[in-house]
């Protein structure tokens, strides 16, 4: 032990044995984005002697308003790299695991089956229910974690005897019910919030410290500070997974990519080259288009190959954003060396930034 | 009967709480438990049905749709959340 | 305007708007330590144009279990020239003023006058204080957080006809009654909670968006995530501050260096020179003390000098810690160029780590 | 009555909360007031009357020295904390 924690070490109901449980625990973080980076930053700081770090993607211009961790000289750099790096550099005595993968059902209970106690820090509901599920046939328990705009959730489940993921949602929402996390924004410090909170948790956990929020869901409100407790009950079937399901619906958020308006307009006045498909019916094109659109509507999408060059980065715009959206969907599937942008909000939002 | 709105449920109706009528004057029915009270709501606003996994609370607690409710019950709709 | 704040100028209630607001906005944060740095690390993040940092100490290892900007690579550098470099890293976009001092009567009119609003991420009592009388006297809002063990305050203070911390807390607690932060442990999570807050506020006020935490305490307690928010009203008298104190206890925090026994115990064993000074009476001294002690009780403090030798750090120890810091106090003002440590908990708890 | 103890308070009574009788069997004065509260709270624990700056909560709300206190109320002792 070192002077190092002693802030914490001096408090009556943390001390030394405290610490040590801290130093002895294995914890996953999945996701490092706006909830995980905070998790991480702290649950290093405070001494949690080995960190898992999971997530494939890059950083990205748009995760910096609320990742914290990361800089402008990190942009297109893997994640998990940089995490890597920065956390190695604030505590030397951590052990970090480094899983250069998403989180799928064929890995997801080999890799958290190493680990005391889960932080689902991720950002799409079909990895929340794979972390529950296998976290209940694991019999670990996990930190939850999500994001609306200005209001957070946050609860432990799977913990002891409580109640899980599924006891609160049992079943997974479907895409066209909830938006995903590309159209719906976040605050940026909402995340830090709800982060910090999830740390807090995590360390509840590990050391038997306080109150562990389990049983109840903390949703929070941002814009007035409002915070409800919401107690639930176990539902004993959902404590009986035995297998994981066959599908999660492989939706990662941070594969439909999307541009803004402004960005976009920006883009239209450099020199950059670039093919802009617009996905509407050819009556709405009639109308008005951008001059550079080449329209391919949704219906006709199997006629995309012959009309585009393909050695170009590809914007795909609509009305509103919704069928630009389905659009990039389909031909990243059909097309996956290309890249493609579809553009928020479409023509409706392009009109007020283009004259 | 004030219902707090959470999540999208806040974005269908456009406010973060909703005013629910405990005695009726235009005939309607009056919803007396969590049920009716989503069928209530799914009327005026078609956008709720669509919810499938939405979790309701009464004075706090987690609510089955067959759990009665009181115009003094504290009503929350908490629908769930995926951004990270 | 770009695409890097996408995600929130896409909400509904923040919008371009907001974001142009964030950008204009002027911000101080007073002291980086484990409030002021996710306060930083956020406003930054968010796109707030103009960001003051004002800080005088180092990075020491016991900074690091909460402040989560420092590496163990900074340690002995100044924090602010590290918050500098990081926060620049982090975005480009933003103008940072940085204030080499801690805030003081004579330097906080001028410094806060050029600032919309203040940030108290400060650690003691006068300090605060201070930020209140100043505010009160220009007229300009700040936000309000403290810290206690694994609890937490947050308000926003003076924000138009509002009420102030004097409104709340008349008069500055004497250093007796309440402990200073040295002698009080913090969780290395609630800063980051309680800082993360403090930002949310900080962009409410600066935006006009959601309602501003004025006349309420938000009082915090981690251990069981109880939330309660006091409501206070606004005295009058305590608006109409027209010029500051003439003095503000200059106890800054940082200034009393201390160790706990398991790090002094490691010294011992080690081969470093030091001098330990026992500052119990010689009654107390002759019943037990450490071998290499040098007696100098509290009321002979001036016998010191001819004591010791002066080109090796000095400890200080007592029974439990009191009369230790107070002879730091006395030694460390009588002999500005000396190193003065006083052992935490004294022999009382060194008695617990060494046979 | 329950009162719920907040920073140094909480460290000098050893709980985070303590039950105040609203009914006296030992003869003892029972507090009306939030002045007497804090009296009689200060002869079972001295060290609280070092506080010079303490704020005291009723159901939520600053209440001054002379407000009146009942059974039923809530009530909070909200040092002022001074860490960062």
């Amino acid at each position: 032990m070192n002077s190092r924690y002693i802030r914490q070490t001096s408090l009556r109901d943390f001390g030394e044995n405290g610490q040590a449980k801290l130093f002895k625990a294995k914890v996953l973080v999945v996701g490092l984005g706006g909830l995980g980076l905070p998790v991480l930053q702290y649950l290093n700081a405070m001494g949690v002697g080995t960190l898992g770090l999971m997530d494939q993607d890059v950083v990205e211009m748009h995760n910096l308003q609320r990742q914290v961790l990361y800089t402008e000289k990190d942009l297109g750099k893997l994640k998990l790299e940089v995490v890597h790096n920065k956390l190695t550099a604030q505590n030397s005595q951590t052990t970090f695991k480094t899983h250069d993968t998403f989180l799928t059902k064929e890995n997801a209970l080999k890799v958290i089956e190493k680990y005391d106690l889960v932080v689902d820090a991720t950002d799409n509901f079909p990895t929340r229910y794979l972390i529950n599920d296998a976290c209940v046939i694991l019999n670990k328990p996990f930190v939850y974690g999500a994001l609306h705009g200005f209001e957070g959730h946050i609860s432990v489940f799977n913990y002891n005897n409580g109640p899980t993921y599924r006891c609160l949602y049992p079943e997974m929402p479907n895409a066209e019910e909830i938006p995903n996390c590309n159209e719906n924004g976040v605050l940026g410090v909402i995340p830090g919030i709800m982060g910090t909170l999830q740390a807090l948790e995590a360390v509840k956990v590990l050391t038997g410290v306080g109150e562990v929020l389990s049983g109840k869901l903390m949703v929070y409100n941002g814009l007035n500070q409002f915070v409800s407790k919401i107690s639930f009950k176990t539902i004993p079937e959902n404590k009986k997974i035995t297998r994981l399901q066959d599908f999660y619906e492989p939706v990662e958020c941070d594969v439909i990519p999307s541009i803004g308006v402004n960005a976009f307009q920006t883009l239209r006045q450099s020199k950059e080259k670039y093919t802009l498909i617009d996905v509407r019916t050819t009556e709405e094109f009639d109308q008005s288009h951008l001059n550079e659109a080449i329209n391919v509507p949704l219906d006709n999408l199997d006629n995309f190959e012959r009309q585009i060059s393909t050695d170009k980065e590809v914007y795909i715009i609509c009305q509103s954003g919704k069928r630009s959206e389905l659009a990039l969907k389909h031909l990243q599937t059909a097309y996956p060396n290309l890249t493609f942008y579809h553009i928020l909000g479409g023509m409706n939002k392009m009109m007020t930034v283009c004259p | 009967m004030t219902i707090l709105l959470f999540g999208i449920t806040k974005d269908i109706v456009g406010s973060s709480t909703l005013s629910v009528p405990t005695s009726s004057v235009t005939g309607r029915k009056i919803p007396k438990t969590v049920k009716e009270l989503k069928q209530f709501l799914g009327e005026t606003y078609p956008e709720l049905n669509k919810l499938s996994s939405l979790a309701v609370a009464v004075n706090n607690a987690y609510a089955e749709d067959s759990e009665t409710i009181n115009s003094y019950d504290e009503i929350a709709l908490i629908p769930p959340v995926s951004g990270g």
